[in-house]
């Protein structure tokens, strides 16, 4: 038939009715929504058999008991371990993200070796007996030049079998060089050294104590074991004890403290000889302890008396006298105080002698070794392994002086003083370091004056990084020899900072290791095992774990099963037997050298003429500024007062700002004698006028998108100031200058 | 089950403990997977089912005192059950009021995305998802199968960790056991936080300690006066942060302030 | 919108508010099909359509 | 080339000069609908829209168009049910404008949502508790009737009139217009009320909450009656425009007078009722929930007293005054400028109604949120009007829409007019004259 128009119309439009009339376009449509509901790039998690498996989280010194939740073989949770002695099941928000850590695409996969320059980020995958075997001919060639003393190893802590296998390695291969991350407890540790004569780690008895006076500890904000004091702070509250916070910022710890005292930074040490004067003055002081139990006291008294009075004091610190007064009396007055030093996470050692008045006002009021006061606590010798047969060459290396010249004449008592490596390697006045190192640290990002820290890694010709993820000091390495994860490997974690009784954590493997990694317990074994000798007898396990599991002799099975060891007999000493100093007292004048605790000021970097203000650092819980960076959850919590983009603000005081004609928001030039810095302003009524304050643990090179190139690090800002007395780095600021960009 | 008073699930939130350090932000990432992206610093489009928002009496130094508020959905029951704000504008059923618990639920693969409930909610509880959610080559291996991801263009929010209460039912029912213990069914931010400041149970169960604690003089709850009906208590001895719960008229006679305060 | 979806509950709300709209949709599509048949009858008498 | 589809008896300019315009007029169409692509390929996070605003540009949008495309139904309502015969007219006019302004609004909608291949959940789950059910609803029926009112005019056109069918079926679709202008009418006061009742029920939001009559809050009586009151406002606007640009007088003076006229008295009883319902919230509601009525006028860049001002005042009583009076509606400067107004201040109300409503803090802890569309929303948003204009060229061109253009411009009379103009040229078939709308 032909089609005329009509009929091809009536068709078009009778087609058109019946697909409307008919099912499809439902149909269409509903699976139109089904679509949405799975398109291909929104990922469908696997579901599976789920298990729960307990360890210790390492991420910093806090060493809370972790339980992480498995479906099959994937850990999918990180929780608190519900009755470990640190954390009884709270965590921190780090310790929560240690996932994002685990599957991280900045795991380093596997042994890499550098080509191309240094930090250019060229490598070659090679394979772990190469890289091994590299490593061991270097370090023989050396040992066969005698110069077994110029090979050095930076770790994060001393405590524990890994960092005692590199102490094992070091002195079995003939070097001094096992260099630490400083922190506060070396300052506590030659305070307790110095004034009670024993070597030992301070317990804070938080959870007993009444008054807390804290001169710029952010016991809120990341210092000592973080968990442990947040649930102190929560039973302060329901106790009633008293919070007393001195700084010059209103930190979260401040506004959490039932006062705060604004103080202008770096004369806690006198307002703590101010309160020392007072207390003595109207003899509120412990006479039961001072009388009976201490040394030196009127040599002492005889300071405090003489230089700091209140009003004297009044004008150091910028407290008026009638708070002076009132918070001696107050703290002098409780039943149960106790004052903590070490500002904002303890992150420096700080003025040995402001830790020292810190302790001296502790045993003036009687809370040193009692209840809700200080203890010594030293419960962590369980590391016996038969003493190191040194050869000559071995013997002959040790001869050489540390290059960081700790236990020298110079500095007796110090151990560590990383802060002075790198001075001592650029200025290659002793002996040039040929090869260094680098576990559970990340010097390149986290000392101070970076610039230097550069410079000195430069002069170094190998550099050795166990990092597992590539930061800043593996991106600058010659060599990565990854460590498993934290979640992938066993490790002793021995007495967290600041506890009161010995506890020794198991951090276990939670999954299997997820690359080409290796324990780098057993890269030093094997490496011992290389080099054979007297190396390979001083390292006879034929593995890591063998090597764990024979230290802890029988806590080993306790451990797998509860998760942790504690030591069920420790009681600290009475006052009697627990000073091991001269007089077997506890010293306020240290009878062997005389050393008496006062005020001390630490100058910062900086004229004023050319730098008005003073730039401080600051802490924050949400901000990891340690070896490890900010995880992406972690920095997604940053508020956007401290981070925008990729700025950074620096805060200061409405007044200050005024002064400089800088409005909120606006961009500044921050400059310090050290570095330079592009910034934004934020107006914040809680800190000082003249002050400024940076946030630590941003700026970031390595790590991902998620981090790098956010913000500034505080580090290329700020130089160390040495402590005369102990050569700890004791700067708590630098001189700075705002200007408008 | 009839005669027994329905569940009413709440949160009280001690802000004296608080101490703003996130942990319960991370928590409930971590739990529910929530996405990231590179930049987060745009907090209007940074999806944060518990914020911890940061209150000042906006006093000059050195009176200033701050006070850290974390911020999960209210769970709003209105005026009558389920007049919540968002759930009486949901026009496709999407969001809804469970009369069992008193959970406000979002069915991300029911909503399209029209974002009225935003509007409706003065606390900003609600997230849209402008992206697609992406993780990092190899994160997506710690995805909880409890939870599923959402897809971009849904509306999404706290569930007072809803998956929980399932799983915890389950292991009741197979335990032959119709009711739960306090304990069997808490939120992830409640088990995180640090600071045990977050309490959880049912409000309605005079063995639960909620149900004591909103009873407690400086227990508040925000825009209270909105009657929006919130099961999220909070409780603060500092009465300016009471204050800050709620809105009021300068000619509405303030109370004495007792400053600082533990 | 139909007693045959789940969430569908027979209650004020649905009575009112669907009845005015099964209501309103009954008219349009009773008159437009009225006018459609009428349309096609007239046609089909053929007048062309030219009467005023 | 095209002159067999224009109208008998009416000049249109040469085909060449239409394409040409068409053609500037669509590229700005086709920006929009890049911008649109984007939208629905790339996410919502091609707009400026965030958490706290949800509800932006796009939904004032669509509350103001339909809000002046209300003249339609009121128009619609007059002519059909009251039998105000004046008004036939112009009501072609009226239901063309009200078609564009429907469809936009349709459209804006499906760009708006996150998922817009669920859109349809919100028939198929509907809750029948929510405005925004309602709304969407009434919206689409009544753009259905719309479309029925709107078919015998495109049945008109010359050629498609041919087919007896077609003629018939637009013969009886006039016949029983009445029923459906009242289900219109029915259904329009409701999707009017309905989108006043998105803002009017936030009970979150102490900036839009109002108290009510049952289920309704007042705002949603107070949107019907604007939409009322500015729709017909808004169809002599756009009839004037047209004229302007057409270079001759196309609806006479009375079908616009008594339009003007009924607005003015609509609204001017609407600005009394809005001022009553401000007072009221001002007063009583706002100050129940803690806040003093000029907290919502303070402290921000850009919401001030004076947005209340212009809303109510400079755009509601000095129009109604104008239309109102004899000599206004009478006078051609006047009407432009009330008509103007009207429009304007609608547009402001569903605005404040809309942004203000987001922009208010309600937590005393939050500050004022501000916000300024992507150019992606923006274009989007021009995109209808790109469209309406389009539609009204091509049916102004090709379809009676103008029942008196014929008689209000007899050819011989326009020698002058033998030179080509924008819109009219030399016309075809100049002997025969125009069929009534109504054939």
């Amino acid at each position: 038939m032909k089609i005329d128009r009509r009929s091809f119309l009536s068709f078009l439009i009778g087609g058109a009715a019946g697909t409307t009339l008919s099912p499809l376009p439902w149909k269409l449509m509903d699976d139109s929504a089904i679509w949405t509901q799975m398109w291909p790039w929104t990922p469908v998690p696997e579901d599976g058999e789920s298990s729960y498996v307990n360890s210790v989280c390492t991420l910093c010194s806090g060493g809370c008991g972790i339980t992480i939740r498995k479906i099959d073989d994937r850990a999918v949770k990180i929780e608190g371990m519900k009755g470990y002695p640190v954390n009884d099941g709270g965590v921190c928000l780090l310790g929560l993200s240690g996932l994002q850590l685990l599957y991280s695409p900045t795991r380093v996969k596997g042994p890499l070796k550098r080509v191309g320059k240094r930090g250019q980020g060229k490598w070659e995958k090679i394979s772990w007996n190469d890289a091994i075997s590299e490593v061991a001919k270097t370090l023989s060639d050396l040992r066969s030049k005698g110069q077994s003393h110029t090979v050095g190893i930076i770790s994060g802590s001393d405590r524990g079998t890994v960092p005692r296998l590199f102490d094992r390695f070091l002195t079995a291969f003939g070097s001094p060089n096992l260099m630490l991350t400083p922190s506060i407890q070396d300052s506590y540790e030659l305070t307790l050294h110095l004034m009670q004569g024993v070597q030992a780690l301070p317990g804070f008895d938080f959870e007993n104590t009444d008054f807390i006076l804290s001169f710029g500890s952010g016991f809120i904000d990341g210092w000592g074991s973080p968990v442990r004091m947040f649930r102190a702070h929560s039973n302060w509250r329901s106790t009633g004890a008293k919070v007393i916070q001195i700084e010059p910022r209103l930190s979260h710890t401040a506004a959490k403290a039932d006062k705060w005292i604004p103080i202008n930074p770096g004369t806690e040490a006198a307002l703590a000889m101010g309160l020392a004067h007072v207390i003595i003055k109207e003899s509120l002081y412990d006479t039961n302890f001072v009388d009976n139990f201490s040394e030196g006291f009127y040599d002492w008294k005889r300071l405090v008396l003489g230089k700091y009075g209140p009003d004297s004091v009044a004008t150091i610190t910028g407290i008026d006298s009638t708070t002076i007064i009132a918070l001696a009396r107050g703290f002098a007055r409780a039943s149960k105080p106790l004052a903590i030093c070490g500002r904002g996470q303890g992150t420096t050692p700080g003025s040995l002698h402001e830790c020292m008045v810190v302790h001296a006002l502790n045993a003036l009021v009687g809370s040193i070794n009692s209840n809700g006061g200080v203890f010594a606590v030293n419960g962590t010798e369980y590391v016996n392994w038969p003493e190191v047969e040194m050869d000559g060459i071995a013997a002959a290396g040790m001869q050489n002086e540390r290059l960081d010249e700790a236990g020298s004449k110079k500095y007796p008592h110090s151990r560590y003083l990383l802060n002075r490596f790198p001075a001592a390697v650029n200025s290659e006045e002793k002996y040039p370091l040929q090869a260094l190192f680098v576990a559970g640290a990340n010097p390149l990002y986290s000392m101070p004056d970076s610039n230097a820290v550069k410079k000195a890694f430069a002069k170094i010709p190998l550099v050795v990084s166990f990092s597992s993820y590539l930061d800043e000091t593996a991106q600058n390495a010659d060599l990565i020899l990854p460590n498993h994860s934290y979640l992938e490997r066993y490790e002793d974690i021995p007495l967290p900072a600041g506890l009161l009784k010995p506890v020794i954590g198991l951090s276990r493997p939670v999954v299997e290791p997820q690359f080409n990694t290796r324990h780098v317990g057993d890269v030093i074994i094997l490496l011992a095992k290389a080099l054979g000798g007297n190396l390979s007898d001083a390292f006879a396990w034929d593995s890591y774990n063998a090597c764990l599991k024979e230290t802890l002799g029988d806590k080993w099975q306790t451990m797998v099963e509860e998760g942790f060891w504690s030591d069920p007999y420790f009681n600290t000493k009475d006052l009697e037997t627990s000073f091991d100093t001269i007089s077997g007292k506890f010293e306020f004048a240290n009878q062997d050298n005389g050393f008496l605790p006062q005020f001390t000021p630490v100058k910062i970097q900086g004229d004023e003429k050319s730098y008005p203000l003073v730039l401080i650092p600051y802490d924050s819980i949400r901000l990891a500024n340690g070896f490890i960076g900010d995880p992406p959850f972690v920095i997604k919590t940053v508020e956007d007062t401290v981070l925008k983009g990729k700025d950074v603000f620096v805060e200061l005081n409405p007044k200050t700002a005024r002064a400089y004609g800088l409005r909120e928001g606006q961009r500044a030039m921050l400059s310090t004698p050290k570095g330079k810095a592009n910034v934004k302003i934020h107006l914040f009524d809680g800190i000082m006028p003249g002050i400024v304050a940076l946030p630590r643990g941003l700026g970031h090179t390595a790590y991902d998108d998620y981090l790098a190139g956010k913000g500034i690090n505080f580090n290329e800002l700020i130089g160390p100031v040495e402590d005369p007395d102990s050569g700890f780095d004791a700067a708590w600021g630098i001189r700075v200058k705002l200007a408008k960009a | 089950m009839k005669q027994k008073k329905a569940k009413k699930y709440g949160m009280v939130i001690d802000l004296d403990k608080c101490t703003g350090c996130g942990a319960c932000m991370v928590a409930c990432m971590a739990e529910n997977n929530v996405p990231f992206r590179k930049d987060e610093t745009k907090k209007l489009l940074s999806i944060t089912w518990m914020r911890v928002y940061k209150l000042t009496n906006g006093k000059p130094f050195p009176k200033i005192d701050e006070c850290y508020l974390p911020r999960p959905c209210m769970h709003c029951e209105g005026q009558h059950e389920g007049h919540s704000p968002c759930v009486t504008v949901c026009p496709a059923i999407a969001t809804d009021y469970s009369s069992e618990t008193g959970i406000v639920s979002q069915i991300y693969t029911r909503c399209f995305g029209c974002r009225y409930c935003m509007a409706s909610c003065p606390y900003h509880a609600r997230y849209f998802n402008w992206w697609d959610p992406v993780w990092p080559d190899g994160m997506e291996k710690y995805l909880s199968p409890n939870v599923s991801p959402r897809m971009r263009g849904v509306v999404e929010k706290c569930s007072f960790c809803f998956h929980r209460y399932q799983l915890a039912k389950e292991k009741a029912y197979m335990e032959g056991r119709r009711e739960l213990k306090e304990d069997e069914y808490q939120t992830a931010c409640t088990q995180a936080c640090p600071a045990a400041a977050i309490t959880f149970g049912d409000l309605n169960n005079p063995k639960h300690a909620v149900n004591k604690m909103k009873k407690n003089p400086n227990a508040f709850r925000l825009l209270e006066r909105l009657e929006t009906n919130p099961k999220v208590y909070y409780l603060s001895s500092r009465e300016w942060v009471r204050r800050a719960g709620d809105n009021y008229l300068e000619s509405e006679d303030k109370l004495k302030k007792t400053g600082y305060h533990g | 919108m139909f007693p045959f979806n789940f969430e569908w509950i027979w209650d004020m709300g649905h009575m009112v508010f669907m009845g005015g709209l099964w209501y309103a949709l009954g008219i349009l599509g009773l008159g437009m099909t009225y006018c459609i048949i009428k349309a096609a009858i007239d046609a089909s008498k053929g007048n062309g359509g030219h009467h005023h | 080339m095209d002159s067999a589809l224009i109208p008998r008896g009416v000049k249109r300019c040469p085909l060449w000069q239409f394409l040409l315009f068409i053609g500037v007029v669509g590229a700005v169409l086709l920006w929009g609908v890049y911008a649109m692509l984007l939208c629905w390929f790339k996410g919502l996070n091609q707009t400026n829209m965030n958490d706290a605003y949800g509800f932006a540009l796009w939904i004032w949008a669509d509350l103001a168009v339909i809000a002046v495309g209300g003249g339609a139904f009121f128009t619609g309502l007059l002519r059909y049910i009251f039998g105000k015969d004046d008004l036939k007219n112009i009501i072609n006019y009226a239901v063309l404008i009200g078609f564009i302004c429907y469809s936009s609004a349709l459209l804006i909608l499906a760009i708006d949502i996150g998922q817009p291949l669920r859109g349809w959940f919100i028939f198929w789950h509907a809750n029948v508790h929510s405005m925004l059910t309602e709304v969407a609803f009434c919206l689409s029926c009544y753009f259905g009737v719309l479309t029925i009112e709107y078919i015998p005019l495109v049945l008109e056109n010359r050629q498609i009139d041919r087919v007896p069918f077609f003629h018939h079926l637009g013969h009886n679709m006039h016949e029983i217009m009445a029923v459906f202008a009242a289900t219109g009418a029915f259904l329009s006061f409701f999707h009017q009320g309905s989108l006043g009742g998105v803002a009017g029920v936030l009970f979150g939001r102490p900036f839009a909450i109002r108290e009510g009559l049952l289920i309704w809050p007042w705002t949603f009586f107070l949107f019907t009656w604007s939409a009322a009151a500015c729709g017909p406002c808004f169809t002599i606007l756009i009839t004037k425009i047209t004229e302007t640009v057409a270079r001759k007088k196309l609806v006479k003076d009375n079908a616009i007078e008594l339009l003007a006229k009924i607005s003015g008295w609509m609204l001017l009883t609407y600005s009394i009722a809005k001022t009553a319902d401000t007072w009221y919230w001002a007063t009583v509601t706002a100050p129940s929930k803690g806040f003093a009525w000029d907290f919502f006028y303070s402290n921000n860049p850009l919401y001030g007293k004076w947005i209340l001002f212009t809303e109510i005042v400079i755009c509601g009583f000095i129009p109604a005054a104008i239309l109102i009076t004899k000599k206004g509606r009478k006078n051609s400067v006047p009407l432009w400028i009330a008509v103007s107004l009207a429009v304007v201040g609608v547009c402001i109300n569903r605005w404040v109604m809309v942004l203000q409503v987001m922009a208010v803090p309600v937590l005393t802890f939050e500050n004022w949120f501000m916000y300024f569309p992507s150019w992606q929303e923006i274009a989007t948003t021009i995109l209808p009007v790109a469209y309406g204009i389009i539609l009204i060229a091509v049916s102004y061109r090709y379809l009676p829409v103008f029942p008196n253009e014929a008689e209000l411009n007899p050819i011989e009379t326009l020698p002058s007019e033998e030179q080509e103009t924008e819109m009219i040229g030399p016309s075809v078939e100049p002997e025969q004259g125009l069929e009534p709308a109504e054939a």
